[in-house]
């Protein structure tokens, strides 16, 4: 395992520790339990956002707190949901009394941590709402699994609700613009090479020269397939037909084109798929209104990306290009 | 015979002493359909319960479970956190005023922990989750302790159906936890939940089974 | 060879073809020759910044064209400078009439084609000025070698640089507060892993498991010394004493600490590298006063970092902190 | 015997299948103690060469030789496209007017371009560049034309002084270039600037001494 760290105990703790050395102006840390928040939290009367989920996603969601977009920010252990005290401690330090929102990625251990910590925080009088994010449209989705995963849906989702709820919008209308989005985001996502976990000290999984593999998360876990290695344009397509057809996204509809670097690979190459994302768009009509490029919603230094796609309308586009000042998305400021 | 605190305590840190010994076998099956935490993150909890649980004053097994349960929620995290918090905090609640447990009173205690798991996770048997090493050791142990089996015979039909549970998820394909986002290829591998949950009935057994 | 890539020969024009497609509102692209210009090329009374250098880098250097920074950008080849033709006509296509000033990284190839590109343009009458960034302390300087590499002051001297020349400011006067900034900065960097140049097809070198490069430019080549892998705190004092001591630092100066990202390691690892490098200096008595964390001078997929020091004075921190808004860096607006 | 504008032809294309066979190895050798690049810069620039020198018409060897100096600086790029572009640039320069080369020509010819080379790059002798080889390659050239050598002899000793120089490069510390960076770790490998030079000056050797 070759990763700039300390020791693997101390990996979550120490990247928090360089969070707060490197943006006070942004946010405060807050340790056992920790939790990021911004740096005027509590914001009186503002509906507050409040997410989380394992480290090793970096700059999700510690990166993502501040103006105009995250009140508070969990974060677990490496791809380990945070506890529920941890969140309570989370909601109440950002509760401005004007009620507090969960954005909650679709996993097992995210949706109970969050759940337990809505039950404790609701004993203390505080209204939260919860909305689960689940965008993978790798994953099948039934009634009787655990469903889609939340994916990169999720970066836009904090932006565009933060921007709302800075605009003083309530919890219920912030909420629901959340379910909007998340209703109207879909991602699917590949990796190029595993991962390593630092406390698992060896890659999750072991891929030949010439294999990728297709359908990923963001936990390093193995794809819904594993396939010849393929040129970009041919790995862009594999991506972006199932996004385009599930939704489905229809010639004329304007989206918001995310390409997201999964931690390892480089900008040169996530330009290049890029282009190849906005050919296939302009091929089937869709137009491109906005875009993100950049390893946002990373697996720690697995190599891959993924494709996100959100049908935008005026409101969503607005509070896009509202102001956003946190330490990995900032402009307008 | 009937378990007393001291067993129960030694259940719990014998079921500490397992998941560490077993902590990267866990990892590793966690790898092949998960996300190569699952040891880790039973490790961490199970060694705060450890340097919690030996130091209780004047406890009874019902606050030595719920404080493990407790524990374990506030460390853990992940899937596994919430779900063997869950498991713990039935434990404590089904033995409240209890001193010693029955081989009945430990049996209508797991089965109610596992029933407080199933509401939880709304995993069924044969989801390829803990549930599938946690409901037949429930079973089996309820059954055995209607036949009047001895309280040692009994919890070795406990852990065997649980054993056997656990080997059973191998052909499964998951449909709850992150293996299910695998789909077909989650099946031939065997689920890590449901291997730590062997592991705990294993340490009931031998604790409960142990000369005091 | 791992890459999101379609053939090797089109890496660096479907790049720019991405760069485009996304940033059509910041830059303009021109091929064969290949060149990245702002919108609004040439600014008329404005003293025109360009930069350029081998492709595999990004975002530099075509991410950092845009108001408050680079005019133009030459990419050459991966690793390849550009040629003079390629410079001289996008010193043509941004000149505004108030002289070009070229920033150079102090490579023989970059040096070479830049000199030949600039005399080229004086004879068509443009003013030239170059100056050449040398900042990287893990090479050994002399007057009978080609001296010592630039490498992440460069970045920090296109950011103040652009920041001067927007606020109008003369060549000679960009120039000159161009060789202060490269006076005052110091670099150095280490490797975890090899890249692979597209085009050669596997990593440039081998490294074992246990061990890592110190003293690596950026350009996939071996460094100084290989050593045995160390603690991200043990990397950091590595790359940390030799910069200090170089210039040197001295207690009580304020600097701006930019820790860079090599391509493949993920931000988790770089705030790790940060809270050591904060911890550092802190030890040593200087004080960071601005900060830059992400890879933005990169070796394609190598995973690594490096550490640049700028020696800061309240000009620098003024221009610095101006509004800029390329597609790599964006602030104030 | 003197070197006609089709050997001169045939020199410049000998030279890019040359580069074009050693692409790899070129490239292997910049890894080295380079950027694992100088293989596929040459092959780019000579391919370059190759489309435009085939329909030159009403051509001389002087402007066959500038043109391909123009086409290397204009696609090669990195240290070896101005350098190699001076060096044609200073043969084309060197031969004006000429419609056949004497081995003086060639000589002096050689001299002068290795000489703009040296201007350029401001390396010396024992730098560990191209100039390693070249220089001897040119001073070897004109020793044997004043000696009164056959242009045969004299290319064969010119291409040999070239290859000792290649291969002496080996144990030098690089001064200039991209492997200068590397100090001492430079030592014990061949520069792969030296060995394109080689190829030049054998390319040369072929072709000057073929049959026509
Ligand atoms: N809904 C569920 N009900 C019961 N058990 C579950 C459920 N989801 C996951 N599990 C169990 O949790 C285990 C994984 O735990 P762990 O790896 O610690 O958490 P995570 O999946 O969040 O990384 C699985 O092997 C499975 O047995
Ligand atoms: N100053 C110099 N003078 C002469 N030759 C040089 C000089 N610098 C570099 N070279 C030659 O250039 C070769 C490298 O060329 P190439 O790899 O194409 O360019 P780059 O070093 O820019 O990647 C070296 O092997 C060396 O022979
Ligand atoms: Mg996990
Ligand atoms: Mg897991
Ligand atoms: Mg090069
Ligand atoms: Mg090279």
């Amino acid at each position: 395992m070759k990763k700039l760290i300390n020791r693997v105990e101390d990996v979550v703790k120490e990247e928090l520790e360089g969070i707060v050395a490197a943006h006070s102006d942004l946010v405060r840390v807050h340790f056992a339990p920790n939790y990021v928040v911004r740096v005027d939290a509590p914001v009186s009367g503002k509906t507050a956002l409040v997410s989380g989920g394992g480290s090793g996603h970096e700059p999700m969601h510690g990166g993502f707190v501040g103006m105009g977009m995250l009140d508070a920010a969990c974060p677990g252990e490496v791809f380990t949901s945070p506890t529920p005290d941890q969140i309570l401690e989370a909601t109440k330090a950002v509760s401005g009394g004007a009620g507090v929102l969960h954005i909650v990625k679709n996993y097992t251990g995210d949706i109970l941590n969050f759940e337990m910590a809505a039950d404790l925080a609701k004993a203390d009088d505080i209204e939260v709402e919860a909305v689960v994010i689940n965008d993978d449209v790798a994953v099948q989705d039934s009634l009787y699994t655990a469903g889609r995963r939340g994916v990169g849906t999720t970066v836009l989702a904090e932006k565009i609700c933060g921007a709302a709820a800075e605009a003083h919008a309530s919890l219920k209308d912030v909420a629901e613009l959340c379910r909007r989005v998340n209703a109207n985001g879909r991602s699917m996502g590949m990796a190029l090479t595993s991962c390593t976990v630092p406390a698992a000290g060896k890659p999750t999984f072991d891929l030949g020269e010439q294999e990728m593999e297709i359908g990923i998360g963001i936990h390093g876990e193995p794809g819904r397939e594993r396939r010849a290695l393929a040129s970009a344009d041919e790995v862009v397509e594999m991506l972006t037909r199932p996004i385009v057809e599930d939704l489905p996204f229809k010639r004329g509809d304007s989206v918001l084109a995310f390409v997201n670097g999964m931690g390892g690979t480089p900008l040169i190459e996530l330009y290049i798929v890029y282009r190849a994302l906005s050919r296939y768009l302009d091929g089937v009509g869709v137009k491109i209104g906005r875009k993100l490029i950049g390893p946002y919603i990373t697996s720690l230094e697995m190599a891959g990306c993924s494709i996100t796609l959100l049908r935008l309308d005026d409101e969503m586009t607005r509070l896009w290009d509202a102001p956003v000042n946190t330490p990995g998305l900032r402009w307008g400021v | 015979m009937a378990v007393t605190y001291e067993q129960g305590l030694a259940f719990v840190q014998g079921f500490a002493a397992a998941i560490a010994e077993n902590k990267a076998y866990l990892t590793q099956l966690d790898s092949e359909i998960g996300d190569a935490d699952h040891g880790t993150n039973m490790d961490r909890g199970m060694q705060a319960v450890l340097a919690k649980v030996g130091s209780l004053e004047g406890a009874d097994l019902s606050q030595l479970f719920k404080t493990t349960a407790m524990t374990l929620i506030s460390t853990v995290g992940g899937a596994s956190g919430p779900l063997y918090g869950t498991l713990f905090l039935g434990l404590g609640t089904a033995v409240t005023g209890k001193t010693e447990l029955s081989t009945e009173d430990w049996g209508q205690a797991l089965a109610a922990a596992v029933q407080a798991v199933r509401a939880r996770g709304k995993a069924q048997p044969g989801d390829k989750t803990m549930i599938d090493a946690l409901q037949p050791a429930a079973d089996s142990l309820r059954e055995a302790a209607q036949d009047g089996a001895t309280l040692e015979a009994a919890l070795a039909t406990c852990e065997q159906a649980a054993e056997q549970g656990m080997q059973a998820t191998i052909p499964l394909v998951a449909r709850k936890g992150r293996a299910s986002y695998l789909g077909e290829r989650s099946a031939g591998h065997q689920d890590p939940g449901a291997t730590s949950s062997w592991l705990l009935v294993r340490a009931a057994r031998q604790a409960f089974t142990a000369d005091t």
